[in-house]
């Protein structure tokens, strides 16, 4: 293990920063964000960024392939910028295993060529959660907040950063920064996981084998009653990953891109021949259906969701996973 | 107030005056309200909540409730009295369906401004007059309830409840506000400094459409956003122009019917401060073809499609000086 | 940089038929000449026009094809519209093959088929079809219950007229909705007419079309006895990617162009009722 | 995708000197969907026009874009070549390369990039053209003058004497309208009634025209050449067609003190009354406000008396509803109420007068028999004050109007004049702000009530009228002299501003016509289509559209008759395709297009749409009158979702250009 | 200020069809010149310029958007011009408020009469135009690339 006083913070950015882009999560509280580093640049003080992690490898909107239309001729143009190796500071535990439920995704064969690129390419610094929010239930889904994942897992005690490879990919990260010392971090006692309001959530009644019935279940009307039908839950979800693939037209080629969609969206199924999921009954339902029931079904039981919380705090009326879970698990469980 | 609200809901359910009525449901923290239709006296003394956190306009939901068949009851705020009314005059609320009961409001806390605040991990709130005590994982915090209000209620403009059939709390009046503030503020800026600053806003944008949808005003069957025959679909925000364009044209939609509720500002997860794009429109169209407030009179003609013949020349936007 | 499965190949469309008023079945070859990729029946591709947009269709040409692959379509929104526009020499994207296709070497091998097909849902059988015909040997009796709305809105009239239905083994049931002049073959909706046609339920059953027709077909068969693991059917959501990711067009846990288009019914029953 | 050909026109020089025309071509012939693109030296030659039609017929062209002049020039021209060769002439468009371009350029390069791009633009346009088909409607052959003044006869006996039958709509008794009540006209100062009273009969006694007198109406349904109108006719309790006008009822009617309203209230008439003597239709009328009979089913003197037995008071409103293809808006003006001006005593002293009231002071007919007297003591007035622009030019609006009343300082000289003429001991004051004079012959009258009446007339304000002792108290100043002026006098005239009349703006509503804030009617095009209203088929006469004298009312009835006559000598009317549309789906039925629509041609109507799961939903949808729709586009901005669109000017046309311009 | 000697600005003109655009022909039979940067789009009235065929111009390349229409009173549709006057007014200020140059947009009333205005109009636009230069604030960079 490897450690590092906090006041040489700026130094170890400025070196990460030397050979490739760093990010770390900067801004207030509400809209902190991973930013590119650059001098002056501080760690948030907010526990997370207010959008996930997920946009350094599934930016919201990519370019695919380009296209020059010439009479009856098409031209299929790729230039892809060439990948760049990036690190990104700061993921918390959470973020952290949202890129397993993405891999399983965007790596499946045949594999997304994009992600799996921003994937290679990127290195990830993870960083220990000393005071998580009340929304925070990662814990109930097996996450340790305090001992987060990644290529490098990094802690926070006292003055001092101490940071552990994971990886090769981490090690050889970590050779490069001279700053750093050899160092062994302190065990820390953290009551507050204990105290957390959501840490008991139980959501043993999820998962593929009672896809028919909680399909079916009743609960949905008044759940999904009150939704709006924006994307703000899927947008700042760090295991979102629908998409759209559309074409623009610059006046002189065809840019075909692909940019983040949301289930929520009324016009996400449309089609000319109908709308399989015609009301918001059926697009909400689709969501949490795939988190709780569909994704586990086809992933050796995980759930697509890894507790972060950020529904909970950014949905306009206040509806969640976490509402939803317990509304449907409760009527399993009378 | 809770209680009288939730009396007089259980009231209007069981005198049959209404089949459902539209009110806040309590959710999994103290904050966490939830817009919902009550239909039983036993949801709504179980679920029924009105406090500080209420901050939800419950008059966008009347478009798709007072077209569901049999009555509503809904309780509205002053502010979302606005927002009522301006959609009965866009045809969009079916009035007739609707029972409307108009509760004054003390101004609504922002659970996000206590976050802003610096406080982490809040567990309850407890109000002592004019500050709040905040219960957290952390320990207690205390903190003065205008910081924790939403900043609609710290420049909130009118009290006075409009359109409803009754009223629970006292009639208030409009008020003076110093809403305009910060739109003075940007428009004493040099084009530069505006220009880094909204790039600095809306560069956040993330094009979750929570800001349209929760919006009263943005109630159209198809957005042209949406719409891919309209030349403006566009789902996710390419680029900066993007960004603007969405921002200025759906501004542009509303003005002149935006009441200023501030859901949009509300519920934006990115914090942009969308309310000073609409604010901008209502200070332009006060100060170029006089007061007007969308909503507060069912008769007057709204600013856009109406005009004077007299009105000023577009040149007023160039004639204003380049360095103010 | 590495191909990947978003990124369509060219292709070129060479032959245009019109079908019926709303339908033309385009031919694409790759800019090679020679067809493009190798598929199963059943199983889509991804047809687009930069700009445009990008759609999913059947592959109605037969695997036993080797020079071709053959698409029907249908007149039905942006793309389509521009598809029927096309002329021949056009190039278009095509990537694909997509989803399962049917389980013509294994499941229906040995069988005795019956298809059922209305109006443009002909379009995915006829590879089946004709990949049956082309090993007649392998399969047992084969009857194709055909209907339309009318003569000129039957799909590959001509095809089935002059080919399938001088095929030995192959009864082939043609029906239109309505009487008309030049018509004197059966009058009548395809669910009655697979009621009268009466099939032996050891049969297994193939079917495509429109769901009203799919719904009083199945209702028949269900009457008659057929065991719901003998029913094949293809299904039709939007999708973009037609990689499982998108998130469009799954039901369930099952996506239907990965996991789908082609289901039997007992796995239908096991999904929720949302296409 | 459409087939387009492109026809690049070398205007001689005009195009080909500044502009490669060649090169237009040769650029044009590489965009999408160019299946053929050529250059010609005068492409609006027959040689040219036939080429265009033979390429349409041979190549089977979906779409043609004529680089050549403006279309202001040639469009129609192209247009109709292309429709002779089977095009729908709407799949025509022009760039304009002579005007916008080669004219004003002298660098070919520059100015062949830019033609190039503007052909660019036209083809982008085509390709999302839509062939469309100017719709037809029919025309009923039948006019609707509203209002019976000098207007409204003078515009149904011009439409009559042109063969169309015309209805007139008047809601008093009789026809006639404020002209009947005047004495004499400026500046020839002939009776009015002689040159008024014989028209009206002309009016009743014309077989084309049909006399609704006691009506009004009631709604307005239709458009251009199809209107469906409904009309009250009030209760009258006189059976018209049974009265002879004896007036025997009216002498013997025991109710006796009803005000006077032809005499503005200066004296009394009966219950049942026939208006003035020479009244068009000659029939009486009962006041049901006043009839003993009516409202307490005791008297009955009148049925007893009456000869022929037309009095019925039973009789009911009526309603009829007509069809219509042109309507006329004749509704006239009146004074304004003197309410707000009490500085002048008008409500204090019956001998402060408006104009009107003078008029039937000095008329033979008139309270006085002709005889000026004041109304308050019967005595004759020595000293005359004449106050003019009484609610005239007021800034702000409160108290007045801030229009120009247009006629009071002809009337007042008038007055003057005549009551110098009359009564030669008198001394006739006049206080003005300005006197407007402008018109044949009037200044000459003006300065003859000056000159040779010896009328004072006074550039100032009257302050104040304070009535004492008998006389009224009148403070002013003289801004010329420098002084304030007290006159005694004997009587006040007030010059009160002329206003729309009451029933205008209800009736505006009804007709979908605009109106200003001064409640006048908008005309079409305030130069150059003066006498027809914006909302097609309704047509200006008179001073419901602004204040104007006799001969300028009768000049714009003969030119509203004009523009009827016009209208309703066509079978049927040709619409312009370019109008608006609403795509039902997208309409939230906010009413913002229909706020915007100078024509009115956009109703709302509720109706089922399939919604989720097999429900149905009513919804407010907007539905434009093609036939009323004039094309100007303002709906569409005003319409959020973009439901509303141009046909021809479409969203995606413009963008397309746009984009073609911009590339 | 640096001006680039060669920038060419793209400069859309919309022009309503009674008017402005018959005040362009004029200045084209005057033989009056300005700059061929100028682009005219005919629409049938000032009221017809939706607010997206602005922003849509900026995004595809446009460095200057101006619009003209009938004098305020003179609209051949009576009152398209006045619902022009306030859409355009509200928009120029909030572009302004965005930080975008206000000298890129622009409304000047011409007549069918005044070529002459036309053409001045058009060279002073281009002049200012040009000396802002290229359209940074609100452009589209996926329209820029060649």
């Amino acid at each position: 293990m490897k450690k590092l006083p906090l006041s040489q913070l700026d130094a170890f950015f400025a070196a990460l920063a030397a050979g490739q882009e760093l990010y770390i999560p900067a801004g207030d509280a509400g809209t902190a964000a991973f930013t590119p580093w650059r001098e002056g640049l501080k760690l948030t003080p907010a526990l997370n960024t207010s959008r996930s992690a997920k946009d350094l490898f599934f930016p919201q909107v990519e370019n695919l392939v380009d296209f020059k239309v010439t009479g009856k001729q098409i031209e299929i143009i790729e230039n892809r910028a060439p990948a760049k190796p990036f690190v990104i500071f700061g993921v918390r535990a959470c973020d952290c295993r949202s890129f397993d439920i993405l891999d399983k995704v965007f790596l499946a064969d045949p594999a997304d060529t994009y992600y799996k690129t921003r994937r290679e390419n990127g290195t990830i610094v993870t960083l220990a959660c000393t005071e998580p929010e009340e929304t925070c239930f990662c814990t109930a889904l097996g996450i340790d907040p305090a001992n987060p994942a990644g290529d490098v897992s990094g802690w926070i005690a006292e003055d001092t950063l101490y940071l552990q490879a994971n990886t090769g990919k981490g090690s050889a990260l970590l050779e490069t920064l001279p700053m750093l010392e050899e160092g062994e971090k302190p065990e820390l006692d953290q009551p507050v996981f204990d105290r957390l309001p959501l840490k008991d959530l139980d959501w043993s009644a999820f998962g593929g084998e009672r896809m028919m019935e909680h399909f079916n279940s009743p609960k949905w009307a008044s759940l999904a009653e009150s939704c709006l039908g924006c994307g703000s839950c899927t947008f700042v979800c760090p295991t979102c990953q629908c998409y759209d693939i559309k074409d623009f037209n610059t006046g002189s080629e065809i840019k075909r891109f692909r940019c983040w969609d949301s289930c929520m969206y009324s016009d996400f199924t449309l089609m000319s021949a109908g709308q399989p999921r015609p009301t918001q009954l059926e697009r909400f339902r689709q969501r949490f259906m795939h988190k709780l029931v569909y994704y586990p079904s086809t992933h050796e039981g995980e759930f697509g969701c890894v507790g972060c919380g950020r529904c909970l705090q950014k949905c306009p009326i206040s509806m969640n996973i976490v509402k939803v879970a317990g509304t449907l698990g409760k009527e399993e469980t009378p | 107030m809770q209680e009288r609200i939730k009396a007089k809901a259980i009231e209007l359910l069981e005198s049959g005056v209404c089949g459902r009525v539209l009110g806040w449901k309590t959710g999994e923290f103290f904050y966490d309200v939830t817009p919902a239709v009550f239909e039983s006296r036993e949801e709504i003394e179980r679920d029924f909540v009105f406090g500080p956190f209420c901050g939800a306009n419950l008059s966008k939901y009347l478009i798709a409730e007072s077209r569901k068949g049999g009555k509503v009851g809904a309780f509205l705020k002053p502010c979302d009295t606005y927002s009522f009314q301006q959609l009965q005059k866009e045809h969009r609320i079916l009035p007739e369906n609707v029972y409307a009961v108009g509760v004054q409001c003390g101004g609504m806390c922002d659970i996000d401004a206590i976050r802003a605040a610096g406080i982490k991990g809040v567990l309850d709130v407890e109000e002592q007059g004019d500050s709040l005590l905040v219960h957290t994982l952390y320990g207690d915090k205390s903190l003065d309830r205008a910081a924790a209000l939403s900043e609609r209620c710290r420049v909130c403009k009118s009290k006075k409840i409009l359109g409803c059939a009754e009223l629970i709390g006292e009639q208030g009046e409009e008020q003076p506000s110093a809403r305009f503030e910060q739109v003075a503020e940007l428009e004493a800026m040099t084009p530069e400094e505006r220009f880094a600053f909204w790039r600095g806003e809306l560069s956040r944008c993330i094009r979750c459409n929570a800001c349209r949808n929760v919006c009263p005003a943005c109630s159209c069957e198809k957005c042209v956003f949406d719409n891919p025959s309209s030349g403006a679909e566009n789902k996710a925000p390419a680029n900066s122009f993007e960004e603007n364009l969405f921002h200025i044209i759906r501004a542009f939609h509303v003005a002149g019917r935006c009441t200023d509720c501030g859901e949009c500002s509300r519920v934006c997860p990115q914090h942009i401060p969308l309310h000073l794009l609409n604010r901008k429109f209502i200070k332009d169209i006060n100060e170029l073809y006089g007061p007007y407030q969308a909503g507060a009179d069912m008769d007057a003609k709204p600013p856009l499609v109406n005009f004077q013949a007299d009105d000023p020349e577009p040149s007023v936007v160039r004639e204003r000086g380049t360095n103010p | 940089m590495r191909h990947d499965p978003l990124i369509p190949m060219l292709a070129q469309v060479t032959d245009i038929r019109q079908d019926t008023p709303d339908v033309k079945t385009l031919r694409v070859v790759g800019l090679d000449g020679k067809k493009p990729f190798l598929h199963i029946p059943g199983q889509c591709a991804m047809l687009s026009i930069p700009g445009i947009g990008e759609a999913l269709f059947s592959i109605t040409s037969s695997p036993t094809n080797e020079d071709y692959l053959e698409f029907s379509i249908k007149k039905c929104g942006c793309v389509t519209d521009w598809l029927h526009a096309m002329e021949p020499g056009q190039q278009v994207t095509l990537r694909g093959p997509y989803g399962n296709g049917f389980p013509v070497d294994t499941d229906f091998a040995g069988k005795d088929l019956v298809f059922v097909a209305g109006g443009i849902g002909l379009a995915p059988l006829r590879s089946v079809i004709n990949y049956v015909r082309h090993y007649r040997d392998r399969y047992g009796k084969v009857d194709i219950v055909y209907g339309s709305r009318s003569k000129a809105d039957l799909v590959d009239y001509q095809e089935i007229l002059d080919e399938w239905s001088k095929e030995d083994g192959i009864s082939v049931h043609l029906t239109i909705d309505n009487p008309q002049p030049d018509w004197d073959g059966h009058v009548g909706f395809v669910p009655n007419y697979v009621k009268e046609l009466a099939f032996d339920t050891g049969r297994t059953v193939v079917m495509c079309g429109p769901p009203i027709m799919i719904k009083f077909t199945l209702a028949g068969l269900m009457e008659q006895g057929f065991p719901r693991d003998q029913i094949y059917t293809t299904l039709e959501l939007r999708m973009k990617c037609a990689l499982g990711r998108c998130g469009r067009c799954n039901i369930g846990d099952k996506y239907v162009c990965k996991d789908g288009p082609v289901f039997r019914l007992d796995q239908l029953d096991q999904l929720p009722d949302e296409y | 995708m459409q087939k387009i050909g492109v026809f690049v026109c070398w205007c001689g020089s005009n195009i080909a000197a500044t502009v490669d025309v060649q090169a237009v071509s040769d650029a044009l012939a590489r965009e999408p969907g160019v299946v053929f693109s050529t250059n010609y030296q005068y492409m609006c030659s027959q040689a040219g026009q036939d080429m265009i039609q033979e390429k349409i017929r041979e190549l089977g062209l979906t779409g043609v874009v004529v680089c050549s002049c403006s279309p202001r020039m040639h469009e129609a021209t192209f247009r109709k070549a292309c429709e002779k060769a089977g095009l729908n002439p709407y799949m025509v468009e022009i760039a304009n390369i002579r005007e916008q371009c080669s004219w004003i350029h002298k660098d070919k390069l520059s100015g062949t990039e830019k033609a190039v791009l503007l052909g660019k633009a036209a083809v982008a346009k085509v390709h999302l053209n839509t062939p469309l088909t100017a719709g037809e409607s029919p025309v009923t052959k039948r006019a609707l003058v509203i209002g019976g003044g000098i207007a409204g006869i003078q515009t149904a006996l011009d439409i009559a004497e042109a063969g169309f039958p015309v209805d007139i709509v008047e809601k008093k008794p009789t026809i006639g309208g404020k002209m009947t009540q005047i004495d004499k006209t400026f500046p020839t100062l002939d009776c009015a009634a002689c040159i008024l009273t014989p028209k009206m009969v002309d009016a009743a006694q014309n077989e084309n025209i049909n006399i609704l007198s006691y009506s009004e109406v009631e709604a307005v349904k239709g458009f251009v050449g199809n209107f469906t109108v409904t009309i009250r006719r009030k209760a009258r309790f006189v059976d018209e067609t049974k009265c002879t006008g004896c007036g025997l009822c009216t002498e013997k009617c025991p109710q006796k003190k009803v005000p006077n309203e032809f005499n503005l209230g200066l004296d009394t008439r009966r219950a049942i009354y026939i208006p003035f003597a020479q009244a068009v239709p000659k029939a009486a009328a009962i006041d049901p406000n006043y009839c003993t009979m009516l409202k307490t089913g005791k008297c009955g003197v009148c049925s007893k008396v009456c000869t022929v037995g037309a009095i019925d008071y039973q009789q009911k409103d009526e309603l009829l509803e007509r069809e219509y293809g042109a309507i006329v808006a004749a509704t006239g003006f009146e004074p304004i109420s003197m309410d707000k001006f009490d500085e002048f005593a008008y409500s204090q002293s019956p001998d402060v007068v408006t104009s009107l009231e003078f008029e039937r002071l000095m008329n033979a007919a008139g309270p006085t028999g002709g005889t000026l007297l004041r109304p308050s003591d019967g005595t004759h007035p020595h000293t005359l004050v004449f106050v003019q622009c009484v609610g005239s030019r007021c800034d702000g609006g409160e108290k007045g109007k801030p229009y120009c009343s247009k006629i009071c300082c002809m009337y007042t000289a008038k007055h003057a004049m005549l009551t110098r003429e009359k009564y030669p001991d008198t001394e006739v004051y006049v206080f003005y702000i300005d006197v407007r004079t402008p018109g044949k012959n009037f200044d000459e009258f003006y300065r003859r009530a000056v000159e040779e009446y010896g009328v004072h007339y006074v550039k100032g304000m009257v302050g104040k009228v304070v009535p004492e002792n008998g006389k009224l108290k009148v403070q002013a100043s003289d801004l010329l002299g420098g002084q304030q002026l007290h006159i005694d006098a004997d009587m006040v005239v007030l010059a009160a501003a002329v206003e729309p009349d009451k029933s205008a703006r209800p009736l505006a509503t009804m007709l979908t016509a605009s109106m200003d804030t001064n409640d006048f009617f908008t005309e079409a095009h305030p130069k150059l289509r003066p006498v027809e209203s914006p909302t097609a088929g309704v047509f200006l006469s008179g001073a419901c559209q602004g204040p104007k004298d006799i001969p300028e009312t009768v000049a714009q009835a003969g030119a509203a008759a004009a523009k009827v006559i016009g209208l309703l000598s066509k079978d049927r009317l040709t619409c312009n395709p370019c109008v608006a549309r609403s795509d039902e789906l997208m309409c939230n039925g906010c009413s913002a297009c229909e706020k915007v629509c100078p024509y009115g041609a956009i109703t709302y109507i509720d109706k089922e749409f399939r919604g989720p799961n097999r429900t149905t939903l009513l919804r407010r949808v907007a539905q434009v009158n093609p036939a009323v729709c004039q094309g100007c586009g303002a709906c569409t901005v005003a319409c959020p979702s973009g439901a509303m669109d141009l046909q021809g000017f479409s969203n995606a046309q413009i963008m397309a250009e746009v984009d073609a311009i911009c590339k | 200020m640096q001006v680039n000697e060669t920038f060419k600005p793209t400069v859309v003109a919309f022009c309503c069809n009674w008017c402005s655009y018959a005040g362009a022909d004029l200045a084209g039979t005057n033989r009056l010149q300005y700059p061929a940067d100028v682009k005219i789009i005919r629409i049938p009235c000032s009221c017809r310029l939706n607010p997206l065929f602005i922003l849509r111009a900026f995004q595809r390349g446009a460095d200057g958007v101006i619009l003209c229409g009938c004098h305020p009173g003179d609209c051949h549709y009576t009152t398209g011009n006045y619902y022009a006057r306030r859409r355009m007014t509200l928009l120029f200020s909030m572009l302004d408020y965005l930080g975008i140059e206000r000298e890129r947009t622009r409304v000047e009333w011409v007549s069918a009469a005044e070529g002459a205005k036309f053409a001045e109009t058009m060279n002073d636009f281009v002049e200012t135009v040009t000396r802002l230069g290229e359209n940074r604030r609100l452009e589209d960079l996926r329209c820029k690339s060649e």
